[in-house]
């Protein structure tokens, strides 16, 4: 296993008056160890298992040997600066890379102790347990009310149509827009506004019942105050659902998440409990980016 | 039952089909606990069971209909009585028709032999026969196989990827279909040409001057020897694209870059889709505008100042396609230049240019490499025009570069070489495929060329 | 299939059009379906063999040759009945606005063929000199050689080749003690320089070539000259101008008939082939005040049409002795 | 500072000049502009300038008198006696009657006023009412064609008027009387070709037009659709892939003529199709319209944002639901007005069909795939060739039946572009 | 004029363990008078003078009555949440924002004492002395020197060869790029780095010697190398220039500008000394933003 050793280049150039404070101790490590993860990757009731994951696409490695533990019913974030992998990382926890013919995905990724990458896994199954969130908010051009029912349409969850209307309402509820759109259910989708599209995708996501919810920078795309309203959604989902959460905003983060995962260039450089991770971090590519000084 | 009726019968056994296999899945899934306890959902199940009851039933109905054709003409003919059994096949084909058309009464009966009457109304009976038995065949099969079907319904049955994969494979069948039937067809062309050059010299066909392809028909006709040379043909076909081209790169340039750089939204709204019309319009109306209208005013507008005018001047076939030909460069170069990034744009407006200026200085030689991709890419279609061509331009495969005069095109060669004598046993009919086929090359040489230039373009921004 | 199908000669084609027509106007029986080929294109068409892919009728602008008889036989074409239909001269047309041509047949020759006799030394052959009419004689237009004429699947070139160039160039001393085979190569030859333009199978697509260039001129049927009288004018061949009656007493040089043949074979099978020959050969059509007469055709005199409704009747076989 | 202000004022100096340019410039778009627009003027107005006289009918009323024996017909419902019976004579005599001018040896001069085809009317008028001979009837016929052209185009240099000086004045005289008439020529659109211009129609060729494109559309949509979507979601992604994409994008570009002779040399010589006929001619256009199909196929569903995929996926909906149930309903809109667009083109079409033997005569209207036609395009051509001037006049009027068809065909996918097109 | 409050709706879920840390002292301000901006919006020698600004895009008012000073020489930046018109209001500085149709500009706004929107104004004078950089580096497809000669060329500032050599010289000194491409002039400019064609575009800019520089975002699309390149830069140029810069990191803002302003959904809703609404922000929006609270 090779080392590398990256220190962060603009440190040099960085202006004097930063105004964001400096962690008072040092930060212990320097460099990246390929497989080595500083702070607690692992966990006791692990949902995921994810071991000496690696992702290539073609020939580009992009996501180096990680493993990790995701606890059941927790709230973990993955930060780092753009391009490290968060995305790809998460995609694979439910096998949404398939669809990218150059991936290729290696390591041992249990789900409950079953492998994701069985070749004889049924995805679909699988995409019903773990169901995802997008970055930009995707509703189908069609109804509300077709939206959330999809999923269940085409899992068959529902045998009559007030079974359906039923985990239509519910899924809504839970994502705090039913009495937003309750009168207008038939209205087509792609006239709300983002944030009302976003938490519709969350709703359509939960309709299926999944047992993880993967986001992939679900606030991105959406207003200040749209995002409050997310993240209050996932502190109540998180009750029920394991919730994993890909952010480029170190606050939102710390606002939303028990762990947090630190990724930088394809390695899992540090994970740790959320207020950990921000108040100490124990890698100094870690302080580097939490303090602002690249990204 | 017609086999247009049948297959109607067959739609409603798949509709049949598919509501007994829906309905079965249902209830196979209500003592489990409702259809999320089933493997997949009840429309796959029904939809498997309509497959297997339509598809069976469909492949024969196709060949039954398919074949039922020769195979009562077999019967009606080896009934008829052994002096009427006719040798060969172009008999056996006239005296099918004659027997059917007595029976379709086209002819009366009175006026043939009597065994082609009798086999006329045996055809008929056959036919009705065929079609009884087609029909209680084809419903058979849709029953049978439908019921199979249905049979083996189970709740642990992927009844989805089974659909699922079945309409991959027809979707592939098509996607093969297409693509096969063009490639074997480019093969059956190249096959022609290379016969060609069996009798003629590839060295004479593409540098000789002289092009009198019509040779004699007979044995015992004097007529030309035939001279195969392209190069006027070429040098005809190039002069006309090349009017063509100077009417429509600046016409077509300038209106691109007025109706993406100055018009504002609604006069392109109403210009963008006036200007393409003139691509929608058929080219023989072209054909017909330029031979009536357009040459007859060049040659008089000519004889005015003096100047002697071919009545098919290539001046007024070329002209005329320079207009057809204006919307192609206009909407690609107008792609191109919009898909100059709008901050080179902004770049060179916030340092003071005019819009001329940003157009002249930055736009366009960005855009250049595309435009160039756009202009070839009109140049082949000028190439290939054929209508205007041929009602427009001469037939004198002269070696000339006045406009004035009139030259002939390859297009017009290969209609004037395959009017008439179609056997494809004289150099004079192959020539027309071997020119065919360097038109194809060429054009393909050009698109190929074209296409990557302006992928290349595109590359540059993305 | 229950449609005649009818192929051959461009210029019996404005005849056997309306002909057709009348005919589907006035009988049950289907229209005719025509497809202009040139009359060898035709023939070689029509004796491709027996069966409802190969036409039932061909029609020519000049008598069947030996050979055709001969390729037919050899196809299982057998029986064919022959209906000679009355007589067409072939005009060298050119723009009313045109100077006229006023041309003997070895000046046509001299003008058109490949090779002709050395101006210097007329027993020598050598290619073709002549850039302009004027070239050969100064009475002629001073004008470039440009003529426009039918390609050899057309019955009219092969007439024209026949009649009018070997008919100019038999008796120069040049080609006086050739074999017939090397006379015949010689005189039929057609220069292929551009001088002579051979167009396809189209006589209107010339007539409409002519009117716009009046540098011009063009070889076809005396129909279409008449049909476009008012716009064209017709060169003087030997002295004689093209006139019906001039074609009619074969007084003009360049006077052939007209011709079609009919498969037997194809007869009764295809329903109304005798009918149509009928119709094609009524007085009502071919006679004195016949309608193809007012689209052009010079109708036979009386008793050859008298003969011809008797061969429709009975449909006798065309012996190769005839055409030789 | 002071150098600033000297460059502003440089800049300011510029300005005069550069405007001009600019001016200049945006005077050059217009022009171009005002000449492709100008063109399509010119050419239309030359057109419907050309053909617009083709859409009215020169006619003759007449009150003929069924006179049976002047037409040898004494029993209507005889078949036999039908035949045989001379039915243009009743209309000559009633023609004469309304010239008094006209004597015994201008027969002729007068029977050629009439349509040599009005005698057909007046047969099927016996044939069906057999009790009509011997009686008086009030009939309207077509006139000839010369007497049509000179009632509409005399003195117009163009037209050569065939008809002599005395049946000009008869003319002339039964105009103002109103025996000769025109109307709307309803036989141009319910006639098929004919050699006689007054009586040539574009029912067969439209007929012919139409039976070709149920060929092509039913032969094309569908499979152009499934090997787009085979081509775009399930095809793997390799090399082979790659020369397919080449190879369409290159037959799309393929000149027309070129099918023809594939049309040819396949369909007719190699699997001895019959000559003519609107299957033939469907199957050469269905290969030329199939790869425009295609690549806009293509195009359609590949412009269906990765995100509604990603988003049915992540719920678990298998491919092909994915395709079936999301991407195929989104890009159906572009599907449609490529499909459209490309029959558009193949209506149009000409060339091709040159080569396989639709430019045969044809005047009985085709009533099958296997009858033997003609298109639209192929008639104009045809008509275009004749040296009548009457046929020109034709030729232009097929030409706006034609357009008609073609730009509704067109404003059909603009306006189904417009109405279906949806921005992410 | 109508009072918008608006609060911030997420503070009540804000989690406490938020590890940025806070003023002590609370800002007074909590809700946005329209028109109304909070610190020192005027200057006393102001080389923009801008009044009661409004856009609109179509219906949308995108920037709400805004009033602002920009002083001479003075570097100002604006800083505010994705969306809040931070690159409208730049724009109209150099009436950029004329090419886009459904803008409409409103209020008064003066460039040395003369209005900018004047219709008789010249717009090509007006863009040839106020100079923009754009957030993605856009070098014409041209050689390096003639994209810093296009300028003076299109202007005719140069009469001679040698006017326009020394133009260019001192332009891509002034920018810092004199030395690493003095040797390849000729080269085409597309095929440099990120950062050297962001500073051959300010070179580009600086050619036709304007009096002021607008830059929107011009570094995020670089690394931080040569971010810290071009924040070097800004400061040489604050020197002869006034600069107005966009930017979405309050690091930078901090590091190079004298002042900034605050923006928030159309509203200026503070403008201060830089290093005041850093540490002592009047406005809690200002203070929720800097503090990461959203964003
Ligand atoms: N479809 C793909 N094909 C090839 N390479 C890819 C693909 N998707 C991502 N990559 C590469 O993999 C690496 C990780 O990408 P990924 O999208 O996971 O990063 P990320 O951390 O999510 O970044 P961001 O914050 O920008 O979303 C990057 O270097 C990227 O270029
Ligand atoms: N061309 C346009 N047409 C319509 N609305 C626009 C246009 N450009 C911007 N807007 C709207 O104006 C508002 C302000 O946009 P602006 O680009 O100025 O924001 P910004 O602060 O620069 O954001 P960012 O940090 O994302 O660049 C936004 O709501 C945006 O949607
Ligand atoms: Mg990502
Ligand atoms: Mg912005
Ligand atoms: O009449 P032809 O077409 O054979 O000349």
């Amino acid at each position: 296993m090779n080392t590398l050793n990256t220190t962060v280049t603009s440190e040099a150039e960085q202006p004097e008056e930063s105004t964001i404070p400096v962690q008072e101790e040092r930060p212990a490590e320097t460099k990246i160890d390929e497989g080595k993860t500083v702070g607690q990757p692992f966990s006791e009731d692990p949902k995921f298992k994810l071991r000496n994951v690696e992702v290539f696409y073609g020939q580009d490695r992009a996501i180096k040997n990680i493993s990790l533990d995701i606890g059941r019913n927790e709230v973990i974030a993955f930060i780092g600066p753009s391009g490290c992998g968060k995305s790809t990382f998460l995609r694979c926890l439910n096998r949404m890379n398939d669809s990218i013919d150059i991936c290729r995905v290696k390591g041992s990724l249990q789900l409950d102790d079953h492998d994701i990458y069985d070749p004889k896994r049924d995805v679909v199954e699988l995409r019903a347990r773990v169901g995802m969130v997008f970055q930009k908010p995707n509703p189908f051009p069609k109804s509300i009310y077709d939206n959330v029912a999809y999923g269940p349409r085409i899992h068959g969850l529902a045998n009559r149509k007030s079974d359906l209307d039923e985990i239509v309402e519910n899924s809504l509820r839970k994502a705090g827009l039913w009495d937003e759109v309750k009168d207008r259910l038939d209205a087509t989708a792609t006239g709300m506004s983002g944030g009302q599209q976003q938490r519709l995708c969350i709703a359509r996501a939960i309709a299926v019942s999944p047992e993880v919810v993967l986001m992939d920078e679900p606030c991105s795309a959406l207003d200040p105050i749209a995002t409050a309203k997310i993240e209050e959604l996932i502190a109540e989902l998180s009750e029920s659902y394991t919730i994993v959460i890909v952010t480029h905003s170190m606050q939102q983060a710390a606002r939303v998440s028990h762990r947090t995962a630190y990724f930088h260039l394809g390695h899992l450089v540090e994970v740790n409990e959320t207020n950990k991770v921000f108040t100490s971090p124990k890698h100094q590519l870690t302080e580097s980016y939490i303090t602002g000084r690249f990204g | 039952m017609q086999p247009a009726n049948l297959m109607l019968l067959v739609i409603v056994c798949i509709a049949v089909a598919y509501g007994l296999g829906y309905a079965r899945s249902r209830s196979l899934a209500m003592p489990m606990g409702g259809i999320r306890h089933l493997k997949s959902l009840p429309f796959y199940y029904g939809a498997r069971a309509a497959l297997w009851c339509g598809i069976p039933a469909l492949i024969v109905l196709a060949l039954w209909a398919a074949f039922q054709g020769k195979v009562i003409q077999l019967l009606v003919i080896g009934s008829l009585p052994p002096e009427l059994v006719p040798e060969g096949e172009g008999r056996a084909s006239l005296l099918l028709s004659q027997i059917s058309n007595v029976a379709s009464g086209a002819l009366p009966p009175g006026f043939v032999e009597a065994p082609v009457a009798e086999a006329a109304e045996r055809l008929k009976s056959l036919r009705a026969q065929s079609r009884l038995y087609m029909t209680v065949l084809v419903v058979a099969v849709a029953v049978l196989a439908g019921f199979l079907g249905w049979l083996r319904i189970r709740p642990t049955l992927n009844a989805r990827s089974q659909v699922e994969t079945t309409l991959k494979w027809i979707f592939f069948a098509c996607a093969a279909l297409a693509i096969l039937t063009t490639v074997g067809i480019v093969f059956s062309v190249a096959f022609e040409t290379i016969r060609f050059f069996q009798k003629i010299s590839f060295f004479e066909f593409f540098f000789g001057t002289q092009w009198s392809p019509q040779t004699a028909l007979r044995a015992d006709q004097v007529a030309a020897e035939g001279a195969f040379g392209m190069v006027p043909l070429f040098t005809g076909t190039l002069l006309i694209s090349a009017i063509a081209m100077v009417v429509a790169v600046p016409v077509g340039l300038l209106s691109a870059i007025y109706l993406s750089e100055y018009a504002n939204k609604r006069v392109r709204g109403i210009f963008k889709p006036l200007l393409e019309m003139l691509a929608g319009i058929p080219t023989v109306v072209y054909g017909f505008f330029a031979a009536l209208t357009v040459a007859p005013f060049i040659s008089d507008f000519a004889a005015s100042f003096g100047i002697d005018a071919s009545s098919q001047s290539a001046l007024a076939a070329g002209g005329v396609m320079g207009i057809m030909i204006i919307p192609f460069v206009s909407s690609l170069s107008d792609d191109v230049i919009n898909a100059v990034p709008q901050n080179l744009r902004d770049g060179s407006l916030a340092l003071g240019a005019t819009q001329s200026e940003t157009m002249k200085k930055v736009i366009f030689p960005a855009a250049l490499p595309g435009i160039m991709g756009g202009v070839l890419l009109a140049v082949s279609r000028a190439i290939g025009e054929t209508m205007i061509v041929v009602m427009a331009a001469g037939l004198a495969a002269n070696l000339t570069a006045n406009p004035l005069e009139s030259v002939t095109t390859v297009t017009v060669q290969i209609v004037t070489l395959l009017t008439g004598d179609q056997e494809f046993d004289s150099a004079k009919t192959l020539a027309a495929f071997a020119l065919g086929a360097m038109l194809f090359v060429a054009t393909l040489l050009l698109n190929v060329l074209a296409l990557k230039i302006v992928r290349k373009y595109r590359e540059q921004y993305d | 299939r229950d449609t005649i199908s009818i192929v051959g000669s461009s210029t019996v084609y404005p005849f056997a059009t309306v002909v057709a027509e009348r005919f589907g106007a006035n009988s049950d029986f289907p229209t005719p379906k025509l497809e202009s080929t040139g009359s060898g294109g035709g023939l070689k068409l029509f004796c491709q063999g027996v069966g409802t892919q190969h036409p039932d009728i061909t029609n020519a602008s000049r008598r069947m040759k030996p050979s055709e008889f001969d390729l037919c036989q050899s196809n299982g074409v057998k029986d064919i009945t022959e209906f000679r239909i009355g007589s067409d001269g072939i005009v060298i047309a050119s723009s009313k606005e045109a100077e006229n041509l006023e041309i003997t047949l070895e000046q046509l020759f001299l003008a058109l063929g490949k090779e002709v006799p050395n101006p210097k030394n007329e027993n020598e052959l050598v290619a073709n000199p002549y850039k302009k009419w004027s070239d050969i004689d100064s009475s002629l237009p001073n004008k470039p050689i440009r003529v426009m004429g039918p390609p050899p699947t057309s019955g009219t070139r092969d007439s024209f080749n026949e009649l009018a160039l070997q008919g100019g160039c038999e008796d120069l001393p040049a080609v006086a003690n050739m074999s017939e085979d090397d006379m015949e190569s010689v005189c039929q030859s057609i220069r292929e320089d551009g001088a002579f333009i051979e167009a396809g199978e189209n006589d209107n697509l010339i007539v409409q070539k002519l009117i716009g260039d009046t540098d011009m001129y063009g070889v076809f049927g005396y129909s279409f000259l008449e049909e476009n009288a008012d716009r064209l004018q017709a060169a003087t061949l030997n002295g004689m101008v093209p006139t019906a009656e001039a074609i009619a007493a074969d007084e003009y040089p360049v006077a052939r008939s007209l011709f079609f043949y009919v498969k037997k074979a194809h007869v009764g099978v295809v329903p109304g082939i005798a009918e149509y020959v009928a119709e094609f050969t009524s007085p009502g059509a071919m006679g004195p005040n016949g309608y193809l007469k007012s689209v052009g055709l010079i109708v036979p005199p009386r008793d050859a049409l008298m003969q011809l409704q008797d061969k429709a009747e009975n449909m006798p076989n065309l012996a190769k002795d005839e055409l030789m | 500072m002071t150098d600033q202000r000297t460059q502003a004022e440089i800049v300011r100096q510029s300005l005069k000049r550069r405007y001009r340019k600019e001016r200049r410039f945006r005077a050059y778009g217009m022009a171009a502009i005002a000449i492709a627009l100008g063109a399509l003027v010119i050419l239309f107005a030359d057109i419907i300038g050309k053909g617009h006289t083709a859409f009215v009918k020169t006619t003759i009323t007449l009150d003929v008198n069924i006179d049976g024996e002047a037409m040898y017909l004494d029993d209507a419902s005889d078949a036999r006696q039908m035949k045989m019976a001379d039915f243009v004579e009743p209309l000559v005599r009633a023609l004469m009657q309304e010239i008094p001018d006209a004597g015994p040896s201008d027969r002729d001069d007068v029977r050629d006023l009439i349509n040599p085809y009005a005698g057909n009317q007046l047969r099927e008028a016996l044939k069906n009412n057999p009790d009509l001979l011997n009686t008086t009837q009030t009939m309207t016929f077509l006139a000839h064609t010369d007497v049509d052209v000179y009632v509409k185009h005399a003195g117009d240099e163009a037209y050569s008027i065939k008809l002599n000086e005395q049946q000009q004045a008869w003319v002339d005289q039964l105009y103002e009387r109103g025996v000769i008439d025109t109307s709307f020529n309803d036989v141009f659109f319910s006639g098929g070709d004919s050699r006689d211009p007054s009586r040539a129609g574009i029912l067969g060729a439209v007929v012919g037009s139409l039976l070709t494109m149920v060929v092509t559309l039913a032969l094309s949509f569908p499979i152009g659709v499934a090997a787009a979507i085979y081509l775009e979601e399930f095809a793997p992604q390799n090399k082979l892939t790659d020369f397919i994409e080449v190879n369409i994008n290159n037959l799309a570009a393929v000149p027309s003529i070129i099918f023809g002779l594939l049309g040819l040399a396949v369909f007719i010589n190699l699997f001895g199709m019959p000559r003519s006929v609107p299957v033939v001619g469907g199957l050469v256009l269905t290969l030329m319209t199939l790869p425009t199909i295609i690549i806009s196929s293509r195009a359609a569903i590949k412009s269906v944002p990765p995100s509604i995929r990603e988003a049915a996926e992540g719920i678990g909906a298998s491919k092909m639901q994915v395709v079936l149930h999301h991407v195929l309903p989104l890009a159906m809109p572009g599907m449609l007005t490529g499909s459209i667009i490309g029959m558009a083109q193949a209506l149009g079409e000409t060339a091709p069909l040159l080569l396989i033997g639709m430019v045969a005569f044809i005047v009985d209207v085709p009533d099958g795939f296997f009858d033997s036609a003609t298109v639209l395009p192929v008639q104009v051509f045809l008509w275009a060739g004749s040296p009548e001037l009457a046929f020109i006049e034709r030729a232009s009027a097929a030409i706006m039946v034609l357009l008609t068809f073609l730009i509704g065909m067109n404003a059909l996918a603009i306006w189904l572009r417009k109405r279906l097109e949806r921005r992410w």
